[in-house]
C-alpha cells in the first residue's frame, strides 16, 4: 500500500478515535494502537458525564461505530520508532513494523494513583475510594467499600493536583465540577446522606458548570468547605474521621464519614512518556508535552510530522478533546498534502 | 484497616541499616529517667546479640533542648554536632547511632542543612578547628537506636522467653506504638515505614507476637514540644496533647504504650498521673494506668530480664498488671530496693490511679 | 286618600321580624365589642369627635359618599358606580318614604306595627275613592325608587356574568352565606314588586304597580296571589337578616361605623380586635384589590392579596394571615383604591409586630461616642473637621460637635441613606447640582450612616426602630441644620411620619430640586426626550408627592403618561415592605410594572428612588432608568 | 485536688457530627436560600451596620452551618435590616428574611 498515505494514531481514547474517524474520511490509511485491551480509554471506565450527566455509553458508542475501516491494534505498544527518510518507522509490541508520515499522540492522561497521598489512606482505610471507582460503581454497584446508605459522605478536591508534595502543582481542571457531580449523583442516589465537599478553589470555568454547582447546593443540600483534608484516620468502628479547617470561618472542622471520595488529578501518561522519550519530545515541568505555541498552534509538536491531540498536552474536558482530535486531522492533513508535493 | 496497603506504604520506605559497628551517643532524658534502657541496650546489643556498640565518656548532649527552646544559636548546635561526628571518626567509626529522637531529628537537620549550604559546612568546619582542634567529619550511616531494635526484632524474637501474648486467653497483647514527631515528620525518608504509618515499633511488635493498634490520634504529638512543656503558662497545652491521644485510644483498650522518643515515653507516663488527678480518670484496666515503655524494655521484658532490672519501677504507672497478662515472674518486695539496698521510694499515687 | 286599615297583622311579618331582631341585637353586640376592645385613649378621641362639628360634618359627608352614592366606585367605573349607588340609594329611599307614609296615614300606629308597617305599608293599605295628589306623590316616589333598586339589582345580574365590564378582571369567590344573602338581594325586591302589584288593586299603585297588577289580574285571578307573594317577599328579607353577619355584605351595616372611628383618628392597634374588627366587616369582600395588587401576576399568588387577608382574619386562620403579612410588599395601592378605605397594610404591620418585635437585636453600638455627626459627614471643607476627628476622647468629640453644628444654623443637612449608597449616581448627580446652585450643605452619612428605622417598623421590629430613630434625631439636631434633605422615599416617608425633628425641615430632592428650579436658582435645559415618571410607593402613594418630579421633567423632557401611574402605579417589587416574597416573585413583578411604564416606548424612565432605580436597571436593558437628581444634574445649564 | 498551675485546654474544632439538623431543617423551611450562599462577602461588605459592629452574614451563615449558634446570633443582632445586602447578593439570597429567622430560630 501507499505509505504517504499511512497515519499512526498512538491511543485509542476519545481524541485518538475522533482523529482516526476524521482522517478515515479524508481517505488516509490510519493504524491506530491501543495498549489497553479495550478503545475509548478512560471514557470507558466513567458513568456519566458533566454537567448534564450524559451517559458515556452514548459517546463511546458513537465513536466505535463511526470508526469503520479504520485499522487499530489492542494490547499493543511502541517498542521502537525512528525516522526514516521523511516517515516515521514504528516497530510494534506485537511484531508488526509501520512506516507512517505523521504520527498522531493521543496517549492521553495517567489518574494520580490516590495511595500516594498516603494521609487520605487510599487503600488503607476501608472507606476511602477514588473518583474512578465511584464511576465504576455508579456503572454495577459492585464495590465493597460504599456501605449501604451512608449518613455522611466526603469529596477531597485537588487530590495530586495544585500539590507540590507529589510534584504536581498544575490544577487537573475537570475535578471540581467532576467532585460536584459525582456528590449530586451520591445524593440522587443516597438521599438521606450529608454530602460534604472540600475544595481550595472552586472552579466551575465552563458553560453549565455553575448551574451545577447552584443545583449542587440548592437541590442537594451539598455542604461546601473551603479548606484541604489534612488527614484521615479510622475510629473503632471503622469509620472515617477527617480533620481539614473551614478556611472561611477560620474554624478547624471534623467530622465522621461513612465514605471519602478522593478526586484525582490527571498526570501525563506514563506510556506517553516512554514514547515522548523515543522521539525526544519536550515536555513542559508540569510533566504534559509541550505544544509549539500555547496559544495559536496547540497540535504541533516540537518533531516534524508529530502531531498531539488530547490530554498529552494537559488536562482538559472532552469536548476540549474532540476539537482537538478535529483541529489536529486538518493540521494532518494540510501537512500530508504538502508533503506530498515535495 | 487493610493491613495489604499499609505494608504497601511500608515498602516504599525501607531504611538501610548497617548490621555492626555503630559509635553510640545517649540521650539526656533517657540517662537520668530510663537509665536501664540505654544500659540494656548496649547489654543486648554487645553481650547477647555480640555486636560492636562503642561509647565514651567524651561525648556530650547534642544541646537540643537548649535549641529547641533558643538558648544557643544554629551555629553552636551544628559545632556540637560536628564535634560529636569527629569523636566517632577518631574511635574508627563510621556508623553514628544515637538513643535520642530529639538529638536524631537535629542530626539529620545538620546533615541536610551542610548538604544544601556549603558555606555553612565550611563555617562549621572552622570553628569545630578553632575551638576543639578537631577534623570534622560526617557519618556514613545515621540511625536511631530504636532502627537497631528493629533491625535486631527477629534475633531477638528466637531469642525470647516471653511472647507479647495474654498468657491467660492465649490472645496478642494490644499495643499502641507512639513514634517521636522528629524521627519521620521531618524526614520521612529518613525513618522505617515512614511518617504517616510508621514501622520501626510496629515491626517489633509483630515479631515478639503483639498486635498494633491504629487509633484516629495515632498521629499526634504526645504533646511535649519544648516551649510547651517547659514555659509553665504552656504546660496545659502539652497536657492537652496527651489528653487528646488517650481518649482517643481509651476505646481499644491497649495493654501498653510503646514509644520510641525520651520525651514522650516520659510524658506520656507522667501525664497519666497528673490527668488522673485533675479528671479523675485512668485509662488502663481496673483503675490502673497504661503502661508506657521504651523498645529497649520491651525488648527486655521479652528475653526474660527481670523487671527491676530493666528500670520499669522508674515509671509513674505500674507495670504490675502487663507483667502478670505475660505471665513473667517478678518479686514485688524488690521493686523499690535499689542497687545499693536501699530504697529508692515509690512515686506519688493520686487516689483514682492505681 | 284616608287611613282606612284593613288589617293590622298578619302573619306574613314574622319571617321579617325574627330576621329584623335578629340582626339588631347582633349590630348591638357587635358594636359593643368593638368599642369595648379600643384602647381608653382612642375612645376619648372617638367621643370628642361627636362634639367636633367639623368631624361631624366629615361623618356624614363621608357616609353619604361612600356608603349611599358610592363615589369611589363612580370613579372607577360608571356602571359599577350606578349599580351599587342604585341599589344602596334607592332601598334606603324606599326605607325612608316607607316611614314618612307610615307618619302620614297611619299615625296611630302601635310599636310593633313601626317596624313592618314600612316594609309592608301597601298590604296593610286600603286605597279607597279616587287619589289625592299628595297619595299619588307618594304611589309614584316608592314606585320610582323600586324600579332604581330593580334596575340595580339587574345590572348585579348582569354583572356576574360579564365582570368585565364592570372594569374588574378578578373577583373573588362567593362564601355559602354570600350566595344566600346575595340571592335574597336579588329576589327581595322582585317580589315586592309583585307583591305590591297583586295588592295594587286594593291598595292603589303607580306607574309601576298599577300595570303589573292588570297584567297579572286579567289572566291569573288576583286575591289568590296576595298572600303567597307577601309571604315570599318577607321570608326573602328574613332571610337575608339572618345570614347577613356570615356574608360579605356585613359591610352595609358596619361601614358607617368604620367611617366614624376612622374620622376620630383612629388606627390598627390589634390584629383582630377593636378598630381592625371594623374594618374587617367593613371589607365588602369586593375584590378591587386583587386587580391592584402587585403579586397578581402570579395566579399562585392571587390569595395573597389584601380581601383574602381581611376574609382569612375574619375566619382566624392566622396561619394564612402571617403568611400574607410577610408576603405584602406595602406598596399601599390597595389601600388607595379600597372602596371602603380599609388599610389593609397598617393591620398587616400590626401583625408582623406580634411575630417579629420580639426578636433579638442589639444596637448598644449606637450609644458608644464613636457614632457621632462628625465620624459620619462629610462638608466641601471637610479639611476643617479633619482636626476635630483627631480627638479621640468623646468628651472632646461632643464639644467638636457644638463649636460644628453652631457653624451650620440654617444649613441644608443632606442624607442620602443606605439604599442611594448602592446607587452612587444619585449622590454625584446631587453634588452637582448642589455646587451648581451654590449651596453649602453637609452630607450626614458621607461615611455610612445609621438606617432610618422603616425597614424596622415594616417588619413589626418597633422597638428596634425607635433606637435609629433616637440616634438619628440626635445626629440631625447635632448638625444645627435647618433643612434635612432625603434622596430616598423610604427614609422620607418615616422622617416626615416618626420623627420629632421640631423646626427641621424635610425635603425629597424632588421637593428640592424643584424648589431651586421655581427660584431660579437652578436652569435646565429642555430636550425632546420622551419621559415616563414611575411614582416610588412611598413618595407617591406614601407621602403623595405626585406633582414636583412631574413639573421637573415637563422642563426637561416631553413627559409621557405611564399605563398606569400616580396613585396608581405598580411597585417596582424591590420594596423593602415584604419579608418572605423571594427573586422569582419579585422579578415577575419588576417586569409587568416596567412593561406599565414603557408600553409608550420613551427614551427614558425616570424615578426618584435608589430602590426602584436599582431595581428596574437590573431588568431593563435598552431603556435607561434614572433618578430624578440623575437627569437634572445632565441637563443643567 | 494538686494544683498543677496549669488545666486542660478545650479544643477549638467544631465537631460536626454533633450538628443540630432538627433546627436547621425548621430555618430551611423558611428560608432555604441559605444553602445557595457562596461566602463572596458582598453582604458583609456593604452591611452598614458592619460600620459599627461586628456584623456579618456570610460568617453568620457559616458558624451557623458548624454548629456555632450562638456566634451566628452574635454577628446578626447589630442588623438594622436596611437591605443592602438583599441588593447586592449576587445569588439573590433573601438576606433579610433569613437573618430575621435565624434570629427567630437560634436566639436565646
Amino acid at each position: 500500500m501507499n505509505n504517504n498515505k499511512n497515519i499512526l494514531i498512538i491511543g485509542g481514547g476519545p481524541a485518538g478515535l475522533e482523529a482516526a474517524i476524521q482522517l478515515q474520511k479524508l481517505n488516509y490509511n490510519i493504524i491506530l494502537i491501543e495498549k489497553s485491551d479495550h478503545l475509548g480509554g478512560h471514557l470507558a471506565e466513567w458513568d456519566r458525564l458533566f454537567p448534564d450527566g450524559v451517559k458515556t455509553k452514548e459517546i463511546l458508542d458513537k465513536l466505535v461505530n463511526n470508526l469503520v475501516g479504520v485499522k487499530y491494534f489492542l494490547n499493543t505498544e511502541i517498542d521502537s520508532i525512528n525516522l526514516l527518510n521523511g516517515s516515521y518507522n514504528a516497530i510494534l509490541s506485537n511484531g508488526i513494523t509501520i512506516l507512517a508520515k505523521a504520527v498522531l499522540i493521543a496517549s492521553g492522561f495517567d489518574l494520580f494513583k490516590a495511595e500516594r497521598k498516603q494521609e487520605y489512606g487510599y487503600g488503607v482505610y476501608n472507606h476511602v475510594i477514588s473518583n474512578a471507582d465511584l464511576e465504576s460503581y455508579f456503572k454495577d454497584g459492585k464495590d465493597q467499600r460504599v456501605v449501604k446508605n451512608p449518613r455522611r459522605v466526603g469529596f477531597v478536591h485537588c487530590v495530586g493536583s495544585r500539590d507540590e508534595k507529589v510534584g504536581n502543582i498544575h490544577c487537573s481542571k475537570v475535578c471540581c465540577v467532576t467532585a460536584v457531580k459525582q456528590a449530586c449523583e451520591i445524593k440522587e442516589k443516597f438521599p438521606d446522606a450529608e454530602v460534604f465537599c472540600f475544595y481550595i478553589d472552586l472552579r466551575m470555568f465552563g458553560r453549565g458548570y455553575e448551574d451545577l454547582y447552584l443545583k449542587a447546593q440548592q437541590k442537594y443540600g451539598i455542604r461546601f468547605i473551603r479548606g484541604r483534608v489534612s488527614e484521615v484516620a479510622e475510629n473503632i468502628k471503622n469509620e472515617l474521621i477527617i480533620k481539614a479547617e473551614d478556611t472561611l470561618s477560620g474554624k478547624p472542622i471534623q467530622v465522621t464519614l461513612d465514605l471519602l471520595v478522593l478526586m484525582s488529578g490527571m498526570m501525563n501518561s506514563k506510556s506517553g512518556l516512554e514514547l515522548g522519550e523515543m522521539l525526544s519530545l519536550n515536555k513542559k515541568e508540569d510533566g504534559f508535552f509541550e505544544c509549539k505555541s500555547s496559544i495559536y498552534s496547540q497540535q504541533f509538536s516540537n518533531k516534524k510530522g508529530i502531531f498531539y491531540a488530547g490530554t498529552c498536552t494537559g488536562p482538559k474536558t472532552l469536548p476540549d478533546t474532540f476539537h482537538e482530535a478535529r483541529s489536529a486531522a486538518m493540521e494532518i492533513n494540510t501537512y500530508m498534502n504538502e508533503s506530498n508535493k515535495e | 484497616m487493610i493491613y495489604e496497603g499499609k505494608k504497601k506504604i511500608w515498602s516504599d520506605y525501607q531504611k538501610d541499616i548497617p548490621d555492626d559497628h555503630f559509635f553510640y551517643v545517649r540521650s539526656c532524658i533517657r540517662q537520668s529517667f530510663f537509665p536501664a534502657s540505654e544500659q540494656k541496650f548496649l547489654e543486648i546489643c554487645n553481650q547477647r546479640l555480640d555486636k560492636d556498640f562503642f561509647e565514651t565518656e567524651k561525648h556530650t548532649s547534642c544541646g537540643g533542648i537548649a535549641f529547641h527552646s533558643d538558648a544557643i544559636p544554629i551555629e553552636t548546635s551544628l559545632v556540637i554536632y560536628g564535634r560529636q561526628f569527629s569523636l566517632m571518626n577518631e574511635f574508627g567509626y563510621k556508623n553514628f547511632v544515637c538513643s535520642c529522637i530529639t538529638s536524631f531529628g537535629l542530626y539529620c537537620e545538620a546533615l541536610e542543612m551542610w548538604r544544601e549550604h556549603p558555606d555553612l559546612e565550611a563555617k562549621t568546619r572552622e570553628i569545630l578547628w578553632d575551638t576543639c582542634k578537631r577534623e570534622f567529619t560526617k557519618p556514613e550511616f545515621l540511625v536511631h537506636t530504636s532502627d537497631i531494635i528493629f533491625k535486631y526484632r527477629k534475633q531477638i524474637a528466637a531469642l525470647a522467653k516471653y511472647k507479647l501474648i495474654n498468657s491467660k486467653t492465649g490472645k496478642p497483647l494490644k499495643v499502641v506504638e507512639h513514634i517521636g514527631c522528629h524521627y519521620n515528620k521531618i524526614f520521612p525518608s529518613k525513618s522505617v515505614g515512614g511518617a504517616e504509618y510508621p514501622y520501626v515499633l510496629a515491626g517489633m511488635i509483630e515479631s515478639w507476637g503483639g498486635e498494633i493498634i491504629d487509633y484516629p490520634e495515632r498521629r499526634h504529638c504526645c504533646g511535649f514540644g519544648f516551649r510547651q512543656y517547659l514555659v509553665k503558662a504552656n504546660r496545659g497545652y502539652s497536657l492537652s496533647n496527651t489528653h487528646k491521644k488517650f481518649e482517643s485510644m481509651e476505646p481499644y483498650h491497649p495493654d501498653f504504650i510503646i514509644a520510641n522518643c525520651p520525651g514522650c515515653t516520659y510524658f506520656m507516663d507522667r501525664w497519666q498521673y497528673v490527668i488522673s488527678e485533675m479528671e479523675h480518670k485512668a485509662y488502663g484496666e481496673y483503675g490502673y494506668g497504661i503502661p508506657v515503655l521504651t523498645y529497649e524494655e520491651v525488648a527486655g521484658l521479652v528475653m526474660g530480664y527481670n523487671p527491676w532490672d530493666l528500670g520499669l519501677q522508674m515509671h509513674q504507672v505500674n507495670c504490675e498488671p502487663l507483667l502478670d497478662k505475660m505471665g513473667i515472674k517478678y518479686e514485688p518486695k524488690e521493686k523499690y530496693r535499689g542497687l545499693n539496698n536501699k530504697n529508692i521510694g515509690k512515686p506519688a499515687l493520686s487516689p483514682y490511679l492505681k | 286618600m284616608n287611613e282606612r286599615i284593613l288589617h293590622d297583622y298578619n302573619d306574613f311579618v314574622l319571617p321579617f321580624l325574627i330576621g329584623f331582631v335578629f340582626i339588631l341585637t347582633y349590630l348591638f353586640i357587635g358594636l359593643v365589642r368593638i368599642i369595648y376592645h379600643i384602647p381608653p385613649e382612642d375612645r376619648r378621641k372617638l367621643l370628642r369627635s361627636f362634639i367636633n362639628p367639623r368631624i361631624l360634618l366629615l361623618n356624614f359627608k363621608d357616609i353619604t359618599h361612600d356608603c349611599l352614592l358610592h363615589i369611589k366606585i363612580y370613579k372607577r367605573n360608571l356602571l359599577l358606580g350606578y349599580m351599587h349607588f342604585s341599589i344602596a340609594f334607592g332601598w334606603f329611599m324606599l326605607i325612608i318614604i316607607g316611614h314618612i307614609e307610615v307618619l302620614l296615614y297611619a299615625p296611630k300606629s302601635t310599636g310593633w306595627q313601626h317596624l313592618y308597617y314600612p316594609i309592608f305599608f301597601r298590604y296593610f293599605l286600603e286605597q279607597s275613592g279616587h287619589t289625592t295628589l299628595r297619595g299619588a306623590f307618594f304611589f309614584f316616589l316608592m314606585d320610582f325608587f323600586l324600579l332604581m333598586v330593580l334596575v340595580g339589582i339587574g345590572l348585579a345580574i348582569f354583572k356576574r356574568v360579564k365582570s368585565l365590564a364592570f372594569g374588574m378582571r378578578r373577583t373573588t369567590h362567593a362564601s355559602f352565606a354570600d350566595t344566600i344573602v346575595l340571592y335574597c338581594l336579588w329576589a327581595i325586591f322582585p317580589l315586592r314588586l309583585l307583591a305590591e302589584g297583586f295588592t295594587a288593586g286594593i291598595s292603589g299603585g303607580s306607574f309601576l304597580t298599577k300595570p303589573v297588577n292588570y297584567i297579572f289580574a286579567s289572566f291569573l285571578g288576583n286575591d289568590l296571589n296576595i298572600m303567597p307573594t307577601w309571604w315570599a317577599y318577607s321570608i326573602s328579607l328574613g332571610l337575608f337578616f339572618l345570614a347577613l353577619p356570615f356574608s360579605r355584605y356585613m359591610h352595609i351595616p358596619t361601614e358607617p361605623l368604620l367611617i366614624i372611628l376612622r374620622n376620630a383618628g383612629l388606627k390598627a392597634k390589634k390584629i383582630r380586635k377593636g378598630f381592625s374588627e371594623a374594618e374587617i366587616y367593613s371589607c365588602p369582600s369586593c375584590g378591587l384589590c386583587i386587580d391592584a395588587c402587585p403579586m397578581n401576576v402570579q395566579i399562585k399568588n392571587l390569595k395573597l392579596s389584601s380581601v383574602y387577608y381581611m376574609r382569612f382574619l375574619r375566619c382566624h386562620n392566622h396561619q394564612k394571615t402571617q403568611r400574607i403579612a410577610n408576603a405584602c410588599l406595602m406598596c399601599g395601592k390597595c389601600v388607595e383604591i379600597c372602596p371602603v378605605g380599609i388599610d389593609s397594610c397598617a393591620i398587616k404591620v400590626v401583625e408582623r409586630g406580634t411575630m417579629n418585635n420580639s426578636v433579638q437585636y442589639d444596637y448598644n453600638y449606637l450609644q458608644d461616642g464613636k457614632i457621632n455627626l462628625l465620624s459620619l459627614l462629610e462638608t466641601q471643607n471637610s479639611n476643617e473637621i479633619k482636626p476635630l476627628l483627631e480627638k479621640e476622647i468623646t468628651q472632646d468629640i461632643k464639644i467638636a460637635n457644638k463649636d460644628f453644628s453652631s457653624k451650620n444654623r440654617g444649613k441644608v443637612i443632606f442624607f442620602a441613606g443606605c439604599m442611594t449608597h448602592i446607587t452612587p449616581i444619585i449622590i454625584q448627580s446631587m453634588k452637582k447640582i448642589f455646587a451648581k446652585a451654590g449651596i453649602d450643605y453637609i452630607f450626614a452619612d458621607a461615611n455610612g450612616g445609621i438606617c432610618c428605622g422603616r425597614p424596622l417598623l415594616l417588619a413589626g421590629k418597633l422597638d428596634a426602630a425607635k433606637e435609629l430613630i433616637k440616634k438619628n434625631t440626635e445626629l440631625f439636631k447635632e448638625s444645627g441644620a435647618t433643612t434635612l434633605l432625603v434622596s430616598c422615599p423610604i427614609c422620607y416617608k418615616i422622617f416626615k411620619e416618626e420623627y420629632k425633628l421640631d423646626n427641621i425641615v424635610i425635603l425629597h430632592h424632588t421637593e428640592y430640586i424643584n424648589k431651586l428650579i421655581n427660584d431660579n436658582r437652578l436652569q435646565v435645559r429642555k430636550n425632546d426626550d420622551t419621559l415616563v415618571y414611575h411614582d416610588p410607593c412611598d413618595l407617591g402613594r406614601g407621602s403623595n408627592i405626585y406633582e414636583e418630579p412631574r413639573n421637573i421633567l415637563l422642563k426637561i423632557g416631553n413627559l409621557k403618561k405611564a399605563e398606569k401611574e400616580g396613585k396608581e402605579s405598580i411597585c417596582c417589587g424591590g420594596s423593602l415592605g415584604s419579608l418572605s416574597l423571594n427573586r422569582g416573585d419579585r422579578v415577575k413583578i419588576t417586569q409587568k410594572s416596567l412593561q406599565a411604564l414603557t408600553y409608550c416606548k420613551p427614551d427614558k424612565v425616570i424615578t426618584a428612588c435608589p430602590l426602584c432605580k436599582k431595581t428596574f436597571a437590573e431588568q431593563s436593558e435598552d431603556i435607561p432608568i434614572m433618578d430624578l437628581a440623575e437627569i437634572v444634574a445632565n441637563n443643567l445649564i | 485536688m494538686t494544683n498543677f498551675g496549669f488545666k486542660l485546654v478545650t479544643s477549638s474544632r467544631v465537631n460536626l457530627d454533633k450538628f443540630d439538623k432538627e433546627k436547621f431543617d425548621k430555618l430551611l423551611k423558611i428560608e432555604p436560600d441559605i444553602r445557595i450562599c457562596m461566602a463572596c462577602g458582598a453582604c458583609t461588605a456593604t452591611c452598614s451596620a458592619g460600620k459599627f459592629t461586628e456584623t456579618s452574614l456570610r460568617k453568620a451563615i457559616l458558624l451557623l452551618q458548624n454548629g456555632d449558634e450562638k456566634g451566628a446570633v452574635n454577628k446578626l443582632i447589630g442588623c438594622m435590616l436596611c437591605g443592602k445586602c438583599t441588593i447586592v447578593c449576587p445569588r439573590s439570597i433573601n438576606t433579610r428574611n433569613l437573618i430575621n429567622n435565624i434570629l427567630k430560630i437560634y436566639s436565646k
